[in-house]
């Protein structure tokens, strides 16, 4: 493993007509590395996600990533370059099973293409066979194997998590960037997740994480980022950053005292 | 010395049939008597549809020719025989008319008239030429019909080339038209005849000052009007159907646009007066064939269709007529129905008809089309004269 | 219907029994014969419907890779259709007096269409569903406006006249528009023509087949779910649907070409708007996405007008006397109820593709925990 | 100079009723987000429906003027009443679902109330009765009659009301409420149902009066007008940006002005190249150069980018 960051987030901003929804955001995120990313709603955490993930073009600054610079506005790059995301209200398939919607998400590294797809061509069977069973392992990992060929509209809220979370390790990602996974989760469910997350995170895969349970976050993320209004408060260990003063002011206040 | 036995047999045929219209006047007439063969003329055009209206008046002309045939009782091989009409809807498509023709052949029928647009005509000429059987049409006017080789393709109507002439012959000298004025309405029929009247008109020394476009769905004319206006034509001819000559006369004349108008057949109709109103005196349409008046037994037809069917001939109902006749006396001569051994008959007709005397030329066109003139008087369409056009002319391409 | 459903899963089903071979060769030989018999039985003129259904299938199948497939509802489509025709009509005719044979003009034919398929389809791209419905139509419009008016300043397509004296479908010497002669039979030329548009809707129904259930098929549905989750998963989302307006026009290019050929004259008047609708009428109530539901809006559009023809007005005219209204309005005025109809209550159209069924692997029972799969690439 | 000035003139009247008809599109799309694809269907049934009145009571004498006005009456509620119900059994009931669903639905209506006006009258052109003397001012050589003058007033008249109702009233404001955030409009209690349909209705009356300009101006009415027109209007409204009135008015005056000139003089711009054939592709140009350029149109917000 490189000593090189896998992402360098530097001097971001990203406005929305008078809105500044990016100040000069700047962050760095090792590899290996559980990161979250906090703050109150309307924080900008969304706007970072999207910027980083190619579906906003930022203003100014520059992201890079693997050591390589990102192309803007072209989520599907992005993706090949290995950054994987999950939404905040879950964005599935509906009409598909819970397969084809990790199976999509090995798109951009298949190789067959229309001609191979019209011929089947030995090539493409086995690829398509080997999607297959790499997506069935992968809702094995998950742990929702057993729903993999129900309609994904049909599976419980945890499980459609879990399935968005599969669907985003299909790409095969060197990121995992988790939009508020937590939400709308009871403990146990929670308790799960996040030990799917440090699953994850062993196999190999960094992990970028947007969360409001501020406990999951601090007792899961190996550094914090706090964004208020746009600017990034501040960036350390959560140990560091539970005592700082901003912080505490500008989004742990209210939650601290209570 | 035939020619004129045949004129004197079918005229005593058509008193005859007068006489006896109202006798047999059933098209489902009771299944032939033993004895008896039947001949099946297939007859097509658009029964249902916007054209229905001609649709049915053409089968009203076929049905009027096929009673009037059995009524004066033909005997081919010394069999004596029944006609029988066997009407399609070809609902003005091309897929459609196809379908129909393919029907006819399977029907095994003697001969077809139709149909009645171009657009279904040229189709479906195809299979009735592989099945070898005779068609004649009474209203499709595109030259093209005629041009494609075929040998069971006739025509008893003058076609776009001949009525163009025509109405180019009327423009130049009759109205001594200097500056021209063409609007087309993008359709087969309105093209066709609206190139045809051009080409003749530049060579008669008119000038064409403005050629403008519409289309057969369209309502507002002003644009193109206003455009014309500019070009202050002694004429405007006018290539489309009445439901879009009327009101774009009307609305000419509220733009102050002066120049006479002169539309074509699918003008010649009362529905154009209605709609173009009071705008519409004075105005001039044409019609191939004579007047009926001015035929031998022509009026007698118009009161017999009148008489009939309780209402005015719409446009074609008369040729359909002549088509269906025209047929018959090709087998009487032939003394057969077998479409292989009348078809040389046909080419060879000599028939006074209604609408006109009747000889093909070498492709199956009219030999001496003519074509007449109408002008809107007092909310009537009276005769002007008839144009005898010489020749036919020379194949498009 | 229930059983060409059941029919249907046992041509699927390759484990199910030995049943499964015979359900093929039980369709197969229905196929074969079918013109044989029908044109025994119901005379050419059904053979020559039945040849039309056949395109309307290719047509239709086209179609529903747009629509049923992408998500992306095209309401000009047979601009594609006539693409095909004309370029056929141009290309073997005396038009411009050049005679090229089949390989060449309908290859050329599709080519042309996928071609126009991405012109149609690359400004179009980022419009919602309902937009690009009435572009597209504004699209079909202006093909259409053009065919019927290229025969001047310079005559290439011969305008609203159409072109006429279209070679017929021809192998060398052999023309398809000649009875064949076989040497033990005589192969009339409408049977001729019918295996030739069963072998292309055959061709075509494979290969939406396997476009379905494929890596491009998915990235389809994916767009057709959830575009921005479809962008997320690393699909070019743009590159796919331009390839989903290429696969779908270059189906209408060869349906198109077969047409000219089979009919031996092309006109303006034969791409409306109205035969749009019509496609996309077929693709909508037989169930948008579904291949035999497709298949059979397209035969089932083809044909009934056909029955109402021959039962509508004699119906009328022996219940009433009179015919009161003509079969072509009750057709349409029929279609555009159904369209309401269906889409209120049938939304997936008549034969929807069944409900996934649970089949549940052996494999897939064990929940055991797995490890991270490895990437291959 | 007469010429254009005429042109101009063309495509005022056409533009003012393109604009008519526009305003129910506009309003619909507003609120809803739908194309409502048979709108162009209420203004032929609005056309129709005042022939029949008119030429019905032509034989009593009435001066045409009450004439029209009695037919508008009679045209009017009947087109409300018809949107009412499309908007009740057709729209309605898919309000939530798949978007391609209610388009179709829209589709099959258009078509449905096409072959239902065909059978009621015909397949014929109907020529449409003169309601107002032809009395022509001459300016500079260009013609402008007395129906063309109260068309433009009572377009523009009309649209004042409305933008009047809309700006200024308490259902104008429920309106504007219900289409920014029909959810959080039912909360504060607007009717929101209520709102919609009332918003069909009111796009019909504008359609019926459309109706009768066409037919008095161009003095045809037939069962198929309507879906040409409707079409353009369309494209009007997606023109000066679709949902917003304003924007509406503009593009339906400035796609006549833009059809009418356009036929006049793309032949003179292009060399003679292209004439007056191509007459019916300005609208659609216009329409995906808008979309594809400006998808806000002149007065809107960007709206091919709202998922």
């Amino acid at each position: 493993m490189t000593t090189q960051p896998l992402l360098l987030v530097s001097h971001v901003c990203k406005a929305f007509g008078g809105v500044q929804a990016l100040k000069d955001v700047s962050i760095t995120l090792k590899r290996g590395e559980i990161y979250g990313l906090i703050g109150p709603n309307g924080a900008g955490k969304t706007t970072l996600f999207n910027c980083l993930t190619g579906l906003y073009v930022p203003d100014s600054g520059q992201f890079v990533f693997d050591d390589k610079p990102l192309v803007c506005n072209a989520p599907d790059k992005t993706v090949r370059q290995g950054i994987a995301r999950t939404f905040q209200n879950i964005r599935l398939f509906a009409n598909m099973t819970a397969l084809e919607n990790v199976m999509v998400g090995r798109h951009a590294r298949l190789r067959s293409n229309v001609l191979s797809d019209i011929l089947r061509t030995p090539f493409n069977r086995r690829e398509e066979q080997a999607t297959k069973d790499q997506a069935l392992q992968l809702m094995r990992y998950v742990g929702i194997a057993h729903r993999a060929h129900d309609l994904a509209k049909h599976l419980s809220y945890g499980d459609q998590r879990r399935l968005e979370v599969a669907r985003a390790l299909a790409t095969h990602p060197k990121l995992l960037c988790l939009d508020e996974p937590a939400a709308g989760m009871n403990a146990n469910e929670t308790a799960g997740l996040r030990q799917l997350i440090e699953t994850i995170r062993a196999d190999g895969i960094s992990v970028l994480l947007i969360e409001h349970d501020v406990q999951l976050v601090m007792g899961l993320c190996d550094r914090v980022a706090v964004l208020d209004y746009g600017e990034l408060i501040c960036e350390d260990i959560p140990a560091v950053v539970q005592q700082h003063p901003r912080v505490i002011e500008a989004y742990l206040g209210s939650g601290a005292h209570a | 010395m035939s020619l004129h036995k045949r004129h004197t047999l079918s005229a005593t045929a058509l008193i005859l049939a007068t006489l006896g219209l109202t006798a047999c006047g059933n098209k489902d007439a009771a299944p032939a008597a033993s004895g008896e063969v039947t001949i099946k003329i297939g007859h097509a055009a658009p029964l249902t549809g916007p054209q229905a209206h001609l649709g049915k008046d053409n089968e009203n002309g076929a049905v009027m020719a096929i009673d009037e045939l059995n009524s004066r009782g033909v005997t081919l091989g010394g069999n004596k025989v029944k006609f029988v009409l066997i009407s399609e809807d070809d609902q003005a498509d091309p897929k459609a008319g196809t379908t129909v023709a393919q029907k006819f052949v399977d029907q095994k029928v003697n001969g077809v008239v139709g149909h009645l647009n171009s657009g279904t005509t040229i189709p479906a000429s195809r299979i009735y030429s592989d099945a070898g059987i005779p068609q004649i049409s009474g209203s499709a006017t595109n030259p093209t019909y005629t041009q494609q080789g075929f040998k069971t393709t006739f025509r008893v109507f003058a076609n776009d080339v001949h009525q163009g002439q025509a109405l180019a012959q009327f423009a130049t000298q009759s109205l001594k038209a200097k500056t021209i004025a063409i609007v087309d309405d993008r359709t087969a029929y309105g093209q066709g005849l609206a190139d045809e009247f051009k080409k003749a008109a530049e060579a008669a020394g008119a000038r064409i000052v403005a050629q403008e476009f519409t289309t057969d769905k369209a309502t507002d004319f002003k644009a193109i009007l206003t455009k014309i206006k500019a070009s202050n034509p002694d004429i405007l001819f006018f290539s489309a159907m009445d439901a879009q000559g009327g009101p774009a006369l009307k609305q000419a004349r509220e733009l102050g646009l002066k120049a006479t108008f002169l539309i074509g057949d699918g003008g010649c109709t009362p529905e154009f007066i209605k709609l173009a109103g009071n705008a519409a005196e004075g105005q001039y349409c044409s019609l191939p064939g004579v007047p009926l008046e001015k035929m031998p037994g022509g009026t007698v037809f118009k009161e017999k269709y009148k008489q009939r069917y309780n209402q005015q001939i719409q446009l074609y109902a008369p040729y359909v007529y002549d088509a269906v006749m025209v047929m018959a006396d090709a087998m009487q001569r032939a003394n057969s129905a077998d479409p292989t051994k009348y078809l040389p008959e046909v080419s060879k007709a000599q028939y006074q008809g209604v609408t006109a005397k009747i000889e093909f030329d070498a492709k199956g066109d009219l030999s001496v089309p003519a074509v007449s003139i109408y002008q809107d008087k007092g909310g009537d369409w009276n005769f002007v004269e008839t144009l005898g056009v010489t020749a036919a002319a020379p194949a498009k391409k | 219907m229930k059983m060409a459903g059941r029919f249907l899963a046992r041509l699927r089903n390759p484990n199910g029994s030995s049943m499964h071979w015979v359900a093929w060769v039980v369709l197969g030989v229905l196929l074969a014969t079918m013109p044989w018999i029908i044109g025994a039985s119901f005379g050419n003129t059904w053979l020559r419907i039945l040849n039309f259904a056949l395109l309307y299938v290719m047509l239709a199948l086209g179609l529903n890779i747009v629509v049923g497939f992408a998500g992306l509802l095209d309401m000009g489509y047979i601009a594609f259709y006539a693409v095909g025709a004309y370029l056929w009509a141009l290309l073997a005719s005396p038009q411009f007096g050049l005679h090229w044979p089949l390989w060449a003009i309908l290859p050329l034919g599709a080519a042309v269409a996928g071609l126009f398929g991405v012109l149609l389809g690359a400004p179009t791209l980022k419009l919602r569903g309902d937009y690009l419905a009435i572009v597209t139509l504004g699209f079909g419009e202006i093909i259409r406006i053009f065919l019927n008016n290229l025969n001047a300043p310079v005559n290439i397509t011969n305008g609203p006249q159409g072109i006429s004296a279209i070679d017929p479908v021809h192998f060398g010497s052999v023309s398809l528009a000649r009875p064949i002669d076989l040497g033990f039979t005589t192969l009339p030329s409408l049977v001729a023509y019918y295996y030739l548009f069963l072998v292309a809707a055959l061709l075509i129904i494979a290969i939406a087949l396997r476009l379905e259930s494929s890596r491009v098929g998915r990235a389809w549905a994916a767009i057709r779910e959830d575009e921005v989750a479809a962008k997320a998963c690393g699909i070019n989302t743009r590159n796919v649907k331009l390839l989903a307006f290429a696969m779908g026009a270059t189906f209408g290019g060869v349906a198109g070409g077969l047409f000219a050929g089979f009919q031996q004259f092309v006109s303006p008047e034969s791409f409306g708007l109205l035969e749009s609708v019509m496609v996309l009428c077929m693709v909508v109530l037989g169930g948008m996405g579904h291949i035999p539901g497709v298949i059979l809006g397209a035969l089932l559009l083809t044909l009934l007008p056909e029955f109402f023809r021959h039962i509508a007005a004699p119906l009328q005219q022996s219940l009433f006397g009179k015919v009161f209204v003509d079969p072509e309005s009750l057709r349409m005025l029929l279609f555009g109820l159904a369209l309401v109809l269906v889409m209120r209550y049938r939304p997936s159209g008549l034969w929807p593709s069944p409900q996934r069924r649970r089949e549940i692997d052996d494999v897939l029972n064990t929940d055991a925990p797995a490890d991270l799969p490895v990437n291959p690439t | 100079m007469d010429i254009f000035l005429q042109q101009i003139i063309n495509g005022l009247v056409l533009g003012s009723i393109y604009a008519l008809v526009a305003l129910g599109y506009t309003m619909v799309y507003g609120i809803l987000g739908l194309i409502n694809f048979a709108h162009g269907e209420v203004v032929m049934v609005g056309a129709l429906v005042a022939y029949s009145i008119m030429t019905a009571l032509l034989p009593t004498g009435m001066p045409p003027v009450l004439l029209a006005l009695l037919a508008l009456l009679v045209a009017a509620p009947v087109c409300m009443g018809l949107a009412w119900a499309i908007e009740r059994y057709a729209y309605r009931p898919l309000r939530h679902a798949p978007k391609l669903a209610p388009l179709i639905s829209a589709i099959g209506v258009s078509i449905l109330l096409q072959n239902l006006a065909m059978m009621i009258w015909g397949r014929s052109y109907h020529s449409f009765p003169d309601i107002l003397p032809a009395i022509t001012y001459d300016i500079n050589g260009a013609h402008i009659s007395l129906l063309q003058v109260v068309t433009i007033a009572l377009a523009a008249l009309t649209m004042a009301v409305l933008a009047w109702l809309i700006q200024r009233t308490s259902l104008g404001q429920a309106m504007r409420a219900t289409a920014e955030n029909p959810a959080i409009a039912e909360l504060m209690g607007i009717p929101v149902n209520r709102i919609i349909t009332l918003t069909f209705i009111i796009g019909a009356a504008l359609a019926a009066l459309a109706g009768l300009m066409v037919g008095a101006n161009y003095s045809v009415a037939h069962y198929y007008m309507g879906f040409m027109l409707g079409l353009k209007a369309f494209t009007a409204a997606v023109l000066g940006g679709i949902g917003n009135i304003t924007g509406a008015m503009l593009g339906g005056l400035l796609l006549g002005l833009i059809e009418s000139l356009g036929a006049g003089y793309i032949a003179d711009l292009t060399g003679g190249f292209l004439g007056s054939h191509y007459q019916d592709i300005f609208a659609f140009l216009v329409l995906i150069g808008v979309l594809v350029f400006r998808p806000g149109g002149l007065m809107g917000e960007r709206v091919s980018e709202r998922a």
